[in-house]
This record gives structure tokens, sequence and C-alpha cells, in this order.
């Protein structure tokens, strides 16, 4: 291994964030051209990735292990398959364009860049990781940037909302270390690798109870019902590039930590709190929706919306099944691109009127064509509308679910009904009607903001036009991991 | 070994022997007080220095009162930092009378002799002497800011529950020799055994009074109600080095009590102490939660950490010392650095509330950047020192089996999060009603930045600490 | 000779007992300085106790010590903080009803402990002679004994900032 | 000689009263006396067991001497103490002196 | 040739979308030429499908295949399939969308968002060929979706009325209720049936394979052609969409997307002809909407709403068909209605920018304003009420020759009642529009000739369209559509017909000419019913109070819920809290401030209260440490 990329990809943000701390704190341009130079050498990187990656493998590539601490057999090892590559260039391109977006943050620019170029590597090495501990430690390591980022330049809440997030957090991930500490002490030998500990056949009873703290911790992050309250809270809160990663990353590293560790090294485990997983994915996807609905507050039912989409993915991995859990991947990198599109647009909405009160608007389909466009674009991405990735990937899960646990999806299908209700109803609030005088003033989309729209776009519809342009590279990984399963 | 015989191993305490003396006359001789500081470190450096030969070796020195071993070679490492920090922090600091400092560093530099022979020793009378001389002179220093009501608020009552606490020890350790006939901890399994089970209970009844004793010093509930007030009310170069040495090095002793003198009681200490830990943690942090001054959330947080180091102690297998004294050597440097960065605070608000602390982010980035990372390597977060202890407590627990106690550790750590970040909250989030920046204090500074480095470089490497430990146990275990 | 033994039993417990007294009265007195005073018959009856257990020199170190030494400082401190006279202020908290019950409690417990515990008792009773415990100070107990002075050292100089007034600090 | 137990049931006694003393006390030289008395029952302890059951007996004694030795340092430390805190606060009952709680 | 026209068959749906993304990103540029890109498209798609159909003609079957979706071991292929079904629509969809691309030119000349309208009709064009030329149900459902968002668009397309904003939510969303049934009987399919294609879905395979699912998914699969046809109880959309502009009406809500249910159960025939329960339900519910739409369609007043209720009728007429197994006549009066009701819609379009009201009541004596209009309208109206020789009254006659020689006579009954109702309520409003005195104030002018071209064109397809599958061509159409089933016309239903027909059209003639006062009376006589007609039998009502109230009230309770409950275990807690203090300022500061979850405000309570044993009083302090020693000695010596 003659260039090691994913360490690169992983600390070339840390390195950037050590040169943003070096850089004087006034000089705002300097340190904004660092984090997006780096941002976009991020971006690069992980096209290399993908060109790099060996279709017709489902296994581990490019990997790299060093040992760390060799007295608790801790391994610095990093790798990629089909399911960590899709994530891992969400994450770059998501990163890029949100450090795009976050040129209109006007305070203590130097730390909010150092934080969020510390944010990425967090995010990089959690999807990157093949170490249970260094899993960890990525996986902690998002927690303090996120806090800072909401807390510092949030809105109103934005104390509340970051310790709530933080908190819930934490002790979610409290447990998921009981449940990494109880699988490193049962196996044999006894190794923090991910990929050796699939090897382990655990007994059934206690790969239920370690399923269950890792679940704790996985389903407070992504959130599952009914763990989801701090979500809503901290995107509004939120800055907008920060909801954009909050919604389109990290939320994905819930969903990513059942992909990773419960299935394959518990799949009794899975098995057996599949079904308890199905129902509150079901649960997750009409709530999510029905309370979506009752919004007013734009940012709040996007927020809603991801509780409601994110029941999507659970729902596929409640399946067990290659098409459902396809369908969850695709869902979560679906979810991602189309909920940080979203985020944009409010916050591109929010920047204008200062007000992000659906009842507010009216008619801005007729001041702001170009946005009124991409809302609309976008919208239908979020309610699943064919041709965009949204509905290839609830198509899968919904179809891959069907057979195993066909009520729970019957009404899950609700969910895609609701998804229609609240995002015609928004556009509706927004863009039609008759223009409020107030909004008559608005300026369209700057070139900033189409930039950092256009790529999310452009993905949507790829995806949701031709899938296989992603489901090539997940699908051998997910057929091994369903064989895991069976 | 003979005394003669010994002083070879005895070099370290040697010269702080001497350094004792000769700033004491330096002092009455008139030598500025900052050279009489970094004299007091160049002794500390050098009793470290003079550590030669093989340093996992166990010797038993002065007629076996003395114990050489790897743990002893362990504590006086730690005690450079545990003594050395707050001196160097004092050196440019106002906490402490510029005219008491010659003083202050005698009495440093003795403790800091107590500390390490309170650390070498498994003979009752020498335990017993170096403990109560480390409490009295502990009791000393919290007061010696003598015109702090506070201050000598917090000296009496560590001297009165210090007092009872130490004559229970006292009547505790009495219990054993009657027991078993001697006050060497090595022979006494052997001789307890032979009572036969009847004299069960009065052994364990020793054990428990002796609990007190040590309890005490580690701030264990429900013998921790002193913590606080104390840590609080002492000059904060002494809270700092109060909430890590004195409980460091009861923890150790405790520590040998437990598996040198009681091997054969495991199940009832063990029990006990799993119940008291939790007890310990849960009541350190809820009760740090509704706190607004800075230092006494540190000291609520300190009784918590040391419910933690309880559960390795609990557990007491391989894993389980491992973890006590990792989880002892991160929080050196941790919570140290946390009170050292109050002290600079405190210095130039004269106020530990949270107020005082908020929008330090603007007035002084770096000072709320490192507490920051050291509340954080308190939560448990990482890749910093805290995490890595906080690992091997949970896994000291999981491993043998306790798992209800692991769960109320996560709960309590959750909790824990809490406070922290209600410092680090009032120095990011909220707006502060001053401008003005934080004076510098390098030496304070530097004294941060040590325990800063300590914290990261643990926290990414922890393999040569836990190498050491590991060696400490063997050389321990070969007793 | 049994008589004598008789008699030096009764005298053993008449000294328990005035000893015990003496405690009782030295927690219990409102007058601060007469619970002093009755401390310092409870010490002299202790080192009773070591007279008649045949440790001499403890019992001497005991009067010398405690007697001259902490009795003289307890006094001195009782003087420095009290008007002796005040017999108007009640020196006991509210806690000494629960506090009492619970030091019953306690002592029952460690009458039963006692009596169940087989103590491994010598065949012959040992007598300590003050060359013994001399020859030991200087021997096994040497380090310790060096030790107490740097021990004593570091006190005095902590007692004497807190105890030396300076009239120059302000109050800070 | 009387037993052993006799001995020791007055030493707990005596402890039990010290610690009731220290308990109930809110006086602080009250305080301080109890604890010599608590101290003082180790002490016979010691003394007691040296000479009834002490593998060398003579350990005891040399124990009780330092614990003496330390009672007094400590007594010298209190009075050290109880001056600053008298002449800070003017008071030396326990219950006045709370400026640091909750 | 077939060779050739599988390539040519890619181009068609595509052609419109290339005018779509013209106009999309250079409309501002185009101007009001976007409409010849489009136009220019769309013929070019309408040239093609001919050259695809021709061999279609003559029995080849064209098919091209990709993969789309690959998951684990299978894939799920996309393609397009031209067999003659689909021939038949390809051929309505591109002839009829042509034409009304060329009216529209006229229609929305002048409008500010001209090229955005034609943006739209390309992407609709697009979706609608996708959807008829797919090769399997997941393909059709997901052109299906596609045609329902651009008729979201364009029902929407002047959204600053916010009853057109409304009309395009409610269609969409009402459609998706559909939708899900269709969802889940596709996933049922797949699973019952292992496929979704159409051409493994065969009279044969469901012979073979008669498992019971498969008639649920085939009545869940029913569900989505009840949202898109618009048919009884999900009708509800469609007269509202009429929201749009007129050329939308008529092409997307009369002709041809509307038509999709009824080509999708068409599609699935062998499925219902397996499963005769369904294909009951099928022709229970389409019957129903033939009389339902008729009636309403009796008292509406606004010249689209009468048309659209006429579609609604229409299309249960459709469904009926497919219902009682006459599926080739059921695609047979598809296709005419397509041409007349498409003619319609323009007709009254041009009467609406003529005179520029919707209300038939303002309306009255056009003829000679707009006589090419008014002719035109007249033939598609004699067509819709079955009048012979027009398109209509063959297939409508199929249909019912159907149900009587197939025993259907409850249907038989009902939909020859509708046909009457039908010839009724179409020449009232013909009379109402066209004859008798002008009733409003506007000075009417024929339209130009860009839109009375396509009438003309359409006028003459609802004549002639009937011919191929009348008696005069040997039923030709059934034997393409269905080859080997019998037909055979029978005269005395073809006279009831025509008699019914113009019975009808005699009553509305003596009721709307001779004596203009008859309507108010009948409708003093029969008032409820009359009352039930205007009110379209309060559908909409009925789902406002049920329905809509449902989803709002569990909107707000589950957020109510999310707030107070889930969340908001932190402020009962702190309501908890409340009797601990009274002073409000604490609790400001300690709860509601702070608490952050549940275990955070209690943890916060429990510190707040528990720190005040932490009383700073030594002995306090002494005492806890004395009770420990006692419970912990007794605790380990028990």
């Amino acid at each position: 291994m003659n260039f090691p990329i994913l360490t690169w990809l992983v600390f070339l943000p840390l390195l950037g964030m050590l040169a943003v701390m070096l850089t004087p704190k006034q000089n705002e341009k300097l340190i904004k051209q660092i984090a997006t130079v780096v941002s976009a050498l991020l971006f690069l990187l992980s096209l290399k990735v993908l060109m790099a990656f060996n279709l017709h493998d489902g296994g581990i590539q490019l990997a790299e292990k060093v040992m760390w601490i060799p007295q608790l057999n801790v391994h610095y090892y990093l790798g990629i398959d089909g399911i960590s590559l899709p994530m891992v260039v969400l994450t770059a391109l998501l990163s890029l364009l949100a450090c795009v977006a976050s040129y209109g943050i006007k305070d203590r620019v130097k730390e909010y860049f150092a934080l969020y170029l510390l944010l990425e590597t967090g995010m990089l090495g959690t999807f990157l990781a093949l170490d249970l501990f260094l899993f960890y430690v990525f996986w902690e390591v998002v927690l303090v940037p996120m806090y800072f980022l909401i807390g510092i330049w949030g809105g109103p809440r934005k104390e509340y909302a970051a310790i709530k997030f933080f908190l819930y957090t934490l002790a979610g991930s409290l447990f998921m270390l009981l449940g990494i500490l109880a699988i490193y002490f049962t196996s044999t030998p006894q190794t923090f690798d991910m990929i050796a500990l699939r090897q382990n056949n655990f007994a059934a009873g206690f790969q239920h109870i370690v399923f269950l703290a890792l679940f704790l911790g996985f389903a407070i992050k992504v959130p599952i019902w009914p763990f989801h309250t701090w979500l809503p809270d901290a995107h509004v809160e939120a800055p907008t590039p920060i909801s954009v990663i909050l919604a389109g990353v990290l939320l994905k590293m819930g969903t990513y930590g059942f992909f990773r560790i419960s299935y394959p090294i518990l799949p009794e485990g899975a098995h057996w709190f599949a079904p308890w997983m199905g129902i509150l994915a079901a649960i997750g996807i009409i709530y999510g929706g029905f309370v979506a609905l009752a919004q007013t507050d734009f940012k709040k039912l996007v927020a809603y919306s991801s509780v409601s989409h994110m029941g999507f993915v659970l729902l596929g991995l409640a399946s067990c099944s290659a098409m459902g859990m396809n369908g969850a991947l695709l869902q979560m990198f679906s979810h991602g691109v189309l909920t940080g599109a979203l985020f944009l647009l409010v916050g591109a909405l929010y920047d204008r009127a200062h007000t992000r009160d659906l009842s507010a608007f009216g008619g801005l389909g007729a001041v702001m064509k170009v946005y009124a466009g991409i809302l609309i674009f976008v919208s239908m991405g979020s309610l699943g509308l064919p041709g965009l990735s949204g509905f290839v990937a609830e198509f899968m899960i919904l179809l891959g679910t069907f057979k195993i646990y066909p009520v729970i999806t019957g009404l899950s299908c609700i969910g895609i009904l609701l998804a229609a209700c609240y995002m015609l109803y928004t556009v509706q609030r927004v863009l039609l009607g008759k223009v409020n005088p107030k909004w008559e003033k608005l300026t369209d989309m700057t070139g900033r903001e189409i930039f950092t729209l256009a790529p999310l776009m452009i993905v949507t519809l790829a995806i949701g036009v031709y899938p296989i342009l992603i489901l090539k590279f997940m699908t051998p990984a997910i057929t091994a991991l369903v064989g895991l399963l069976s | 070994m003979d005394p003669i015989a010994s002083l070879a191993y005895f070099k370290p305490e040697l010269i702080l022997i001497a350094a004792v003396f000769v700033i004491l006359t330096l002092d009455l001789a008139g030598l500025s007080k900052p050279w009489l500081g970094y004299l007091s470190i160049a002794a500390l450096i050098g009793s470290v220095a003079s550590l030669s030969g093989n340093l996992f070796d166990t010797h038993w020195l002065f007629f076996n009162l003395m114990i050489y071993d790897g743990f002893s070679v362990l504590i006086q490492i730690l005690v450079l930092f545990m003594v050395g920090l707050p001196i160097l922090a004092t050196i440019g600091s106002t906490l402490i009378h510029e005219r008491q400092k010659g003083e202050f560093y005698v009495m440093m530099l003795a403790l800091a002799l107590l500390l390490i022979i309170m650390g070498s020793t498994t003979h009752l009378l020498m335990i017993f002497l170096a403990t109560e001389a480390v409490s009295l002179s502990s009791y000393l220093l919290v007061g010696s800011q003598k015109f702090n009501k506070k201050a000598s608020e917090a000296s009496l009552k560590y001297l009165l529950y210090g007092a009872v606490a130490t004559a229970v020890l006292v009547f505790g350790m009495s219990l054993l020799y009657g027991l078993s006939g001697t006050l060497a901890l090595t022979e006494m399994p052997i001789r307890l055994a032979k009572l036969g089970p009847q004299a069960q209970g009065a052994v364990l009844t020793a054990m428990v009074l002796m609990l007190v004793g040590f309890g005490f010093k580690i701030s264990m509930a429900p013998f921790h109600m002193w913590a606080p007030d104390v840590y609080e009310g002492a000059p904060t170069p002494v809270a700092g080095f109060l909430t890590v040495a004195p409980k460091a090095l009861g923890f150790l002793v405790l520590f040998r009590v437990l598996t040198i003198a009681f091997p054969v009681q495991y199940h009832e200490w063990s029990a006990l102490l799993v119940i008291l830990s939790m007890l310990t943690m849960t009541i350190g942090n809820v009760f740090a939660v509704s706190q607004n001054n800075v230092k006494r959330i540190l000291a609520y947080s300190s009784v918590a950490q040391a419910g933690y180091i309880l559960m390795g102690l609990a557990a007491s297998s391989e894993v389980g010392v491992y973890a006590v004294f990792i989880y002892l050597i991160t929080y050196l440097f941790t919570n140290l650095g946390a009170f050292l960065v109050v002290g600079i605070v405190e210095q130039s608000e004269g106020s530990n509330l949270l107020e005082a602390y908020q929008g330090l982010s603007k007035r002084n980035p770096f000072l709320a950047m490192t507490l920051t990372i050291f509340l954080l390597s308190l939560a448990g977060i990482p890749p910093l020192a805290g995490f890595i202890a906080k690992w091997f407590v949970f896994a000291s627990a999981i491993h043998i089996g306790f798992i209800s106690l692991a769960v109320v550790a996560a709960v309590n750590s959750a909790i824990a999060g809490f406070y922290y970040f209600k410092i680090v909250k009032a120095m990011y989030l909220s707006p502060g009603d001053k401008e003005s920046p934080i004076r510098k204090n390098h030496l304070a500074f530097t004294a941060v930045l040590i325990a800063l480095a300590g914290t990261i470089l643990i926290g990414i490497l922890p393999s040569p600490v836990i190498v050491f430990v590991q060696h400490a146990f063997m050389s321990f275990r070969t007793l | 000779m049994e008589v004598l033994t008789a008699i030096s039993k009764v005298g053993i417990y008449v000294i328990f007992g005035v000893t015990l007294l003496g405690a009782m009265m030295a927690v219990t007195l409102r007058n601060i300085f007469h619970a002093a005073l009755s401390l310092a018959l409870t010490l002299i009856g202790v080192a009773a106790v070591f007279f008649v257990l045949r440790a001499e020199f403890l019992g001497a170190v005991q009067i010398l010590l405690y007697v001259g030494g902490i009795m003289i400082l307890v006094i001195f401190t009782v003087m420095l903080t009290t008007r002796i006279g005040d017999r108007t202020i009640p020196t006991s908290n509210h806690q000494q009803w629960p506090v009492l019950i619970g030091a019953l409690l306690l002592l029952l417990y460690f009458v039963r402990m006692i009596g169940k515990t087989p103590w491994s008792i010598k065949s012959e009773l040992a007598v300590v002679s003050a060359v013994q415990i001399g020859k030991s100070l200087v021997s096994t107990f040497i380090f310790p004994f060096e030790l107490t002075a740097v021990i004593l050292v570091a006190i005095l100089i902590g007692t004497v900032i807190l105890a030396k007034s300076d009239e120059g600090e302000e109050k800070s | 000689m009387i037993p052993l137990h006799h001995i020791l049931f007055f030493s707990s006694t005596l402890f039990c009263i010290g610690l009731f003393g220290a308990l109930s006390r809110r006086h602080v030289v009250g305080i301080l006396i109890s604890v010599e008395i608590m101290l003082n029952a180790a002490n016979v302890n010691l003394v007691a067991f040296s000479r009834w059951t002490g593998l060398i007996p003579v350990n005891a004694q040399v124990f009780a001497i330092f614990i003496i030795t330390l009672a007094a340092a400590a007594a010298a430390v209190a009075l050290a103490i109880v001056l600053t805190i008298y002449r800070n606060r003017k008071t030396i009952y326990t219950n006045e002196i709370d400026l640091l709680k909750w | 040739m077939v060779n050739n026209a599988s390539t040519l068959i890619c181009f068609i749906p595509f052609l419109p979308l290339i005018a779509f993304a013209i106009n999309i990103f250079f409309g501002k540029q185009l101007g009001e030429k976007s409409a010849w890109v489009t136009l220019a498209c769309s013929t070019c798609s309408f040239v093609l499908a001919m050259l695809v159909i021709r061999p279609v003609l003559s029995g080849a079957v064209i098919q091209v295949n990709f993969d789309w979706i690959v998951f684990g071991s299978g894939a799920l292929q996309f393609g397009f399939l031209a067999d003659p079904l689909a021939a038949i629509m390809l051929f309505v969809v591109t002839c009829i969308g042509s034409l009304i691309v060329l009216y529209s030119i006229g229609y929305m000349h002048g409008d500010p968002r001209f090229s955005r309208f034609f943006a739209y009709l390309g992407l609709f064009l697009f979706s609608m060929l996708g959807l008829v030329l797919s090769t399997n149900l997941v393909q059709i459902y997901i052109f299906w979706e596609l045609v329902g968002v651009c008729s979201y668009f364009l029902i929407g397309f002047w959204f600053e009325k916010d009853s057109a904003a409304n009309a395009g939510k409610k269609a969409f969303i009402t459609n998706r209720i559909g939708d899900v049934g269709f969802f889940i009987g596709i996933a049922l399919l797949f699973y019952g049936a292992g496929t979704v294609n159409f051409t493994d879905l065969t009279h044969e395979y469901f012979h073979h394979h008669h498992q019971a699912i498969l008639g649920i998914a085939g009545l869940f699969l029913f569900c989505g052609a009840i949202g898109k046809s618009a048919q009884f109880p999900l009708h509800v959309w469609l007269p509202d969409a009429m929201e749009g502009p007129t050329p939308v009406s008529a092409l997307i809500h009369a002709a041809t997307m509307v038509a999709a249910g009824v080509y999708l159960v068409a599609r699935l025939f062998p499925l219902y002809e397996a499963f005769p329960h369904s294909a009951s339900v099928v022709a229970v519910i389409g019957t129903t909407t033939a009389c339902m739409g008729a009636f309403i369609a009796l008292s509406a007043n606004d010249i689209k709403k009468v048309l659209a209720y006429s579609t609604i009728s229409q299309l249960g007429y459709m469904i009926a068909a497919i219902g009682i197994g006459a599926m080739s006549a059921g695609m047979f009066h598809l296709m005419t209605h397509a041409f007349f009701k498409a003619l319609l819609f323009l007709g009254a379009g041009s009467v609406i920018h003529g005179t520029g009201t919707q209300d038939m009541r303002e309306m009255g004596g056009l003829f000679k304003a707009m006589p090419k209009t008014a002719w035109t309208f007249l033939m598609a109206t004699l067509a819709i009420s079955g009048i012979p020789p027009f398109a209509g009254f063959w297939s409508k006659d199929e249909i019912l020759t159907h149900a009587f020689l197939h025993h259907h006579p409850v249907v038989f009954g009902l939909l020859l009642a509708a046909a009457f109702l039908t010839a009724f309520y179409m020449f009232r409003l013909v009379f109402m529009t066209f004859f008798g005195k002008t009733r409003g104030h506007f000075h009417a002018h024929e339209s130009p000739a860009v839109m009375t071209v396509p009438l003309m064109i359409l006028a003459f397809f609802a004549i002639a369209a009937g011919f191929p599958g009348s008696p005069f061509m040997h039923h030709w159409f059934q034997a393409f559509v269905l080859p080997g089933e019998a037909v055979k016309a029978n005269f005395g239903l073809m006279m009831l017909s025509s008699v019914v027909a113009l019975s009808a059209i005699g009553c509305a003639y003596y009721c709307y000419i001779v004596k203009p006062e008859m309507p108010a009376r009948i409708t003093q006589a029969i008032k409820p019913l009359y009352q039930a007609s205007l009110n379209k039998l309060w559908f909409d009502e009925i789902y406002g109070a049920t329905v809509v109230r449902l989803f709002q009230w569990l909107a707000g309770t589950l957020f109510l819920f999310d707030q107070k409950i889930v969340d908001g275990a932190v402020n009962g807690s702190a309501r908890v809290g409340l009797w601990i203090s009274k002073i409000k300022n604490w609790i400001d500061q300690y709860i509601v401030d702070g608490a952050v979850n549940l275990v955070g405000a209690i943890t916060r309570i429990t510190s707040s209260i528990l720190r005040l044993f932490q009383t700073g009083v030594i002995h306090h302090y002494l005492l806890v440490m004395f009770i420990g020693i006692l419970m912990i000695l007794y605790g380990i010596t028990k």
C-alpha cells in the first residue's frame, strides 16, 4: 500500500483544522479558503476511492491496519466496503457543500471552521473505522464539535438544543460502549476487530442483551422513535450548514452502526429484535409524518420528516433481506442528499426573510423562480417521486420488507402518503397563493447557493433515474451481509 | 534489608528530605520566592531522575517497613506532577500569599516525601504514620490562607472530619493487630486464616473501620461529605493537589490493604465496594448538577471520579487493577489541569462562579479550550486520557460481570456530561459582560500545558502508561 | 494472694469505671473547660490501665505527652477561644439522642463481636520493657522514628504559618 | 489478671463514648476532646493485644507511641486551626461555621 | 422493421423530455417560441409512434429491456413494450397531445409563465408515454406517479389562486391514497407471482397459479386505478382539477392521464379474468361511478365541471366494461372518449377564451358568434351521447351489448340509465351555451385558427374513431386488442341505446329550449335529489369532516404528544417539582431552563433537594459517616 488514502481521508481535515487554528483570527477569508480547499480535496479523495473500489468484492478493501494499543489489542484499522463507501462519498460531498454554505457565518469564523473540520474527521473516521475501539473514538469525536456548532452559532434556544443533543447521544453511546466491551470480553480471541468478530458465534442470550445495548446507542443517533426528541430541537436551532451535516451525515451514523456492527456481529440478536425494529420503524414513519404535518416551522417540519424517512431505513434493516437492506442503505444516501438540500433551502429562505414560519410566506413562486423550482424538485424527491432517489430507496425498502412484515409495511405506506401531504402543504404555503407584499423584494438564489444545491439535485436525479449507478457498489457488500445473517 | 543498605534505594526520598531543609534554610535566609519555587521543582525532578536500575524489581527496605515495587516507582513519578504542577502554578500566582510561599514549598516537598512513603509501605505503622502526616499537612495547607474565611473553615472541617476518621482507622488497625498479632500486611492472611470462621466478623469489622479511614482519604461515599467543602474552600492550587494526591495514595493504600491483607474476604469487600462505588459516583454526580460554583462542581466531580475508580478496585481483577491505576494517572493530569485553569481564572476574576467564566472563550481562547479539553477528558470523551481511563473501569466491571455497576456508571457518565457542559456552556455559549482579556501567567500556563500534554498524549498513545502499570502490577504480584 | 489478686482485679474495674466516667463527663459536660479537665481524668485513667497492663513505658509516655502536652494544648485552645465561666451556651448539638442510640448499638455490636471472636491468646502474657521499646525504636523502627522528625518539622512550619499573627496582611 | 474480653469491652466503650462525643458536640474543642478519647481507646487495645496476642509485643507499643506522638502533633495543628477560625469567625461552634455548604 | 422499431421506441418518450429540458432551462430566452419546441417534439413523437405502431398492427410485439435495480440475487428491469394495448394508447396520447400543444399556443398566449406551461406539457407527455410503454408494474407505477406530479404542476399552474393551489394538492394526495393501495398490490403480486412483467402475467399464467393472494393483489392494484381514473370514492379531485388551464383539462384530465387507470386495469385483464370476485368489485365501482358522475353532472353550472363529471362517468363506463369482461370494448371506449372528450374540453376552452366566463348560466346563443367552435362541439356532444354513427355510439353500444349478452342485467340497466343522463346533461350544456339568448355581458368572438384547427381535426376523429370497432369494419379494433374475442353486433340493442339517447336529447330540448322555466319546476319537485346532485353528493364535505379532520386531529395530537409527553417528561416532572419550591424564579432557573430531558430534570430536582443535605455543618457530616459505618457493619456481617 503506497498511499494510505483512507488515512488521508480521515486526517486531512484534522490537518486543515490545525492550519485554521494557526491562521490569525482576522484573516477570515484565508480561513474559509483553507476549509474549502480541504473539503474539496476530501471530496476528490473520496472520488479517488470510488475509482479504486473493486465492484465485485463484497469484503473490505483498501484496508490499513496498524497496531495501536497492543495491550488492549486495539488496531488502527481503516477499510472500506460497499456499505461505507456511499457514506464516505456522501459525507465528503455534503462536507464540501456545507462548507461553502458556511460562508455566511459572520461570528467567530475561525472557531467555526476549526470545529467544522474536526467534525469532518470524526464523521469520516466513524464510517471508515473497522476496529470497535477506533469506531467509538470517532463516534464520540463527532459529538463535541457538534455541540459547539449548534451551541455557539445556533438559534435562540441553541444552548438547550446543544446540550440536549449532546446528553442524549452521550447516554446512548455509553451503553454502546458497554456493549462493545461485552463483545470484546466474550470473543475468542479477544479482539475489537469488527471483521474478525464476525467469526464468533456468540450465545443467543448474550447476543440479545448486547444487541439491545448497541441498539440504544444507535437508536438515539438515528433517531428511532421514541428517542427522537432531540432531533427537532437540534435541527431547528443549528445553523443551516450544520443542520445539513446533522441530517445528512450524523443520523446515518446510527443506521450505519446497525449495518457495520450489530447485524454482522450479532446476527442472532438482529433476527430476534428485527420485528420490534420493524414496529418501531412503522411508528416512527407514521408518527414523524403526522407530526411534520402539524408544523408551522419550516425547519422543524424537515426535522420531523427526517424521523419519518429514517424510519424507512430502519424498516429496511428490519427486513433482513437483500432488497430491503439495499434499499435501506440507498435511503441513507438519498435522505442525506435530499434533506441536506432541504435544509439548505430552508436556510436560504431564512437568510432572506428571517423567519421560518410557514404561515408567513406564500406566493414566493412568483418572486423567487429559481428557488421555487429547486424547492419543488427537492420536495418531490423527499415525498418519493419516482425518478428521484427517494423513491427508489423507499420502493426497495417497502418491496423488500413486504414479504416479511406485510402488515407493518402496509402501515408504513401511509408514511408515503403523509410525505406527500406535508411536503405539498409546505410547498403550497411557501410558494403558492398570493404574494405577501412583505416578500416582494426577496432576491432569488445566488450563485453560491445554486452551487451548493446543484450537485445534490444532480445526484438525486441520477440515482433516481438509474439506481444501478450506486447500487452496484452496495450490492456485493449487502449480499455478504445477508449471507452472515442467515 | 537494613537501613544502610536501604539507603541505596532511597535516593529520591533523601533528595526530597534534603530539599525540605535546604529550602527552609534558604527561605529564612531570604532567597527570593520564585527561586525557591524553581528549586523545589528542581528537587522534584532530581528525585525522579535519581530513580535508577531496574524500576520493577521488588525490594524490602528498612526492616521490611518499606517496600520498593513498581507501584512505589509509579507513585514517585506521579508525585513529580502532583506536587510539581501546583508549585509551578503557584510561583506567579497570588492565590498563595507571597510571604507564605517559602513555607508552602517546604510543606509541598514534605508532602511529596510523605506521599511517596505512604505509597511504599505495607506496614500498618507506616501506613498510619504517613497517612496521618499527610492529613495533618493537608489541613495546614488548606488553612494556610488564614484571613480567608472559607479557607479556614475548610481547614477546620477537614481537620475535624479527618480526626474522627483517623481515630476510627486507628481503632480498626488496633483490632486488626489484635486479631493477627502483626502489623505487617503481608503476614496477615495466614494469621487471620488461623483464627477460623468464628473470627470472620471481627476481621470484617476491623476491615470496615479501616475502610472508613481510607474512605475519608479517597472521598468515598458515605465518607465524602467533607470533600466538596474543603475543595471549595482550599486555595485552588491546594485544592487541585488535594483532589489528586491524597486520593491517589489513598487508593494505592486501600488497594494494598485489601489485596494483601484481606484476599480471603474478597467477596465481602468486593460486594461492599460495588455498592459504595455506585453510591459514590451517583452522589458526586447528582450533587454536582445543581452547583454553580465551578470549583464546587469540580469538587463533586472528583467525588464521582472516586466512584469510578472504585469500580476497578471492586473488580480487583487484573483489568481492575489496571483500571484503578490508569484512571489515577489520567485523572491526575486531567483534574489537576482543570484546577490549575480554575486557579488562573480565580486569580484574574476573584470568583469561581459560573458567571466569571462567561465569555471566557473570547477573553482567553486558550484557557477556555484547555479547560474544555480537561472537562471532556473528565467526561470520558475520546481521544482524551479520561476516555482510556473510563474504558478501563468499564472494562473491568464488564469483564468480571458487574453489569449493573457498569450500567449505573454509564448513566452516571451521562449525568456528568451535563454539569461539565454547564461550564463549557458558560465559557463558549453565554455572552460575558467583560471583554478584557485574562492576564497571562506564563508559569501557570506552562503547568496547564503540561497537564494538557498528559491528557492528550495518554489519550492518543496510552500504551506506555498501560505497559508501565502492567509491569508495576507484575512486580507487585511477585510479592 | 488471692485477696490481693481480687483487690487488684477490683482495682482494675474501678480504674475502668473512673476512666469511663471521666470520658462520659468529657463528652457531655456543658462547660467545655470542665470537659477538658474530665478528659485529663480519662487520660490518667488510661495511663493507669497501661500500668496495670504492664506497659509502664507507655503509661509514662501517656502521662507526659498526653496529660502534659495534649491536655495543655486543649486547655490552651479552650482558654483562647471561650470564656471559661460561660455555662449558658449548650455545647451539644441536636443530634445527641439519635447518636446516643447509634453509639449504643455500635457498642452492642462490638461487645457481641468481641465475645464471639476466638482471640489467639498466647500461653504466656507478654511484658514489654522500656529497654525493648528503646531498642526497637533505634533498630526496627528507626525509619519511622527518623521520619517523625521530618513530619514534626513540616507540621511545625505549617502551624507556625497559621499561628503567627501578621499584622501587615490585609484581609482577603 | 482479668480476661482480654473485659479490656476490649472497656476500650470499645471508651471508643463509643468518644464517637458519641465527636458527633454530639457542637463545640470544636469538644469534638477534639472526643477524638482524643477514641484514640486512647485504640491505644488501650494495642497495649492489651501486645500483651495477649501480639507476635512481637513491642511493635504494638511502639505503634501506640507513634499514635500518641501524632495525636500531639494533631493537637498542635488543631490549636492553630481553631485559633484561625476563631479569629476569622469569632465562633467555634460547628453549626455556626457553615459558609461552605450545598 | 421490428429491430428498427425497437430503436425508435426509445425515442418516443424522450423527445418530449428534451422539450421539457429546453423549456425549463432556456424558457426565458425562448419566450413564446418555446411552444414550438414542444410542438415539434410531440409531433416527432407522433410520427415515431406511427412508425412503431405499424409493425404492431401486423401482429409484432416490440420490447426493449435493461436492468434498473439490482438487489442480492435479482434485478428489476425497465424497458419499453409496444403491443396492441400500448399501441392504441400510444396513438391516442401522441395524437391528442400534439393537437393540444398546438391548441395551447393560442390558448396560453400572453401568459407570464408561457414557456413553463409548455415545459410541463413536455414532461407530462414524457411521463404518459413512459407509462403507456411500460413493461412492468413497477415501471408503470413510477410513471404513474410522474404523470400525477405533472398533473399537480399543471392544475396548480396559476398558483396565485388559492383554489388552484388547493386543487393541485388535493389531486396529488388523493391519487397518493390510491397509489398506496397500488403499491401494496404490486408488492403482493411480486411475492405472489414472483414477477411484475406484463408479458409474464398472461391468462395462462393465472390459470396455472390461482392463489387467493393474487386476487387480493388485484383489488389493491385496482386502488391505483380508482385514484387515477377518479373512480368512486376517490373521484373528488377531478372536478377540482378543472382549476388548471383548459388544454390541460383536455389532455390530462379527460383524454389521457385519467385513462391510465383504465389502461392499467386493461393491462391486468388476465388477472381479473382469473378472479371473478375481484372483477366484480371493479364492475361495481365502475358502474357506480358512471351513474354518480352522470347524476352530479346534471346540475352543474360550470361548463368545465359538467365535462369533468361527464369524464368521471365515462371512465366509470370503461372500468365497468372491463369489470364485466368487455376489455376490448372498454379500450375502445377509452379511445373514442379520448377524442371526443378532448374535443369537448377544447371547445369549452374556446368558449371560455371567447367569453371569459365558465358559468353556463351567463352564456347562451354563442352559436353565431363562434360557429366553428359550436359545430365541432356539437359533433363531440353527439358522439358522447351515443348517436350513431358518431364514435361514442359504437363504443358505448359495445359495452352495453356485452353487459346484456353476458347477463349483467343490473350493470346493463344502470349503464343505460347513465347513457340517458349523459345525453341529457350534454345537450343541456349545448343548449344552455350555444342556443337561446345571450345572458351574460361579454362580446364573444371566435378563437384563432391555431385553436380551431385542432378542434376540427378532433371533430374528425370524434366522427370517425368509432368505425374501426363498428360492424362496418368487422370489429377490427376488438380483434386487434384481444385476438380471438367473438364480438357480435346486436341491432336491437343498438336501436335501444339510440332511442334512449335521442329521447334524452328530446327531454333536454324540451326543458331548455321549448320551456326554459321547466328545469326550475322540476328541481322544485325533486328538491332533495337536486340538492344531492348540486352538492356533488356531499363527498367533499364528508371527507372534510372525516378523513381530513382525522388527519389534522392526529397530526395536532401527535405533535402535542411529542411536545408534552415524549419530550416533555421534562415539563411534566418540572411540574411535579413545583410543590418542592413555591418560588417561581427558582423553578425557571433550575428546572424549566436547565431541564434537558427526563433524566436531566429528575436529576436536577433530586440534586437541588439532595444538595441541602450538604448542610455545611460538620457534625451532620460526621453523623452521615456514623450512619454509614453502622449500615456497612450491619450489611457486611449479616
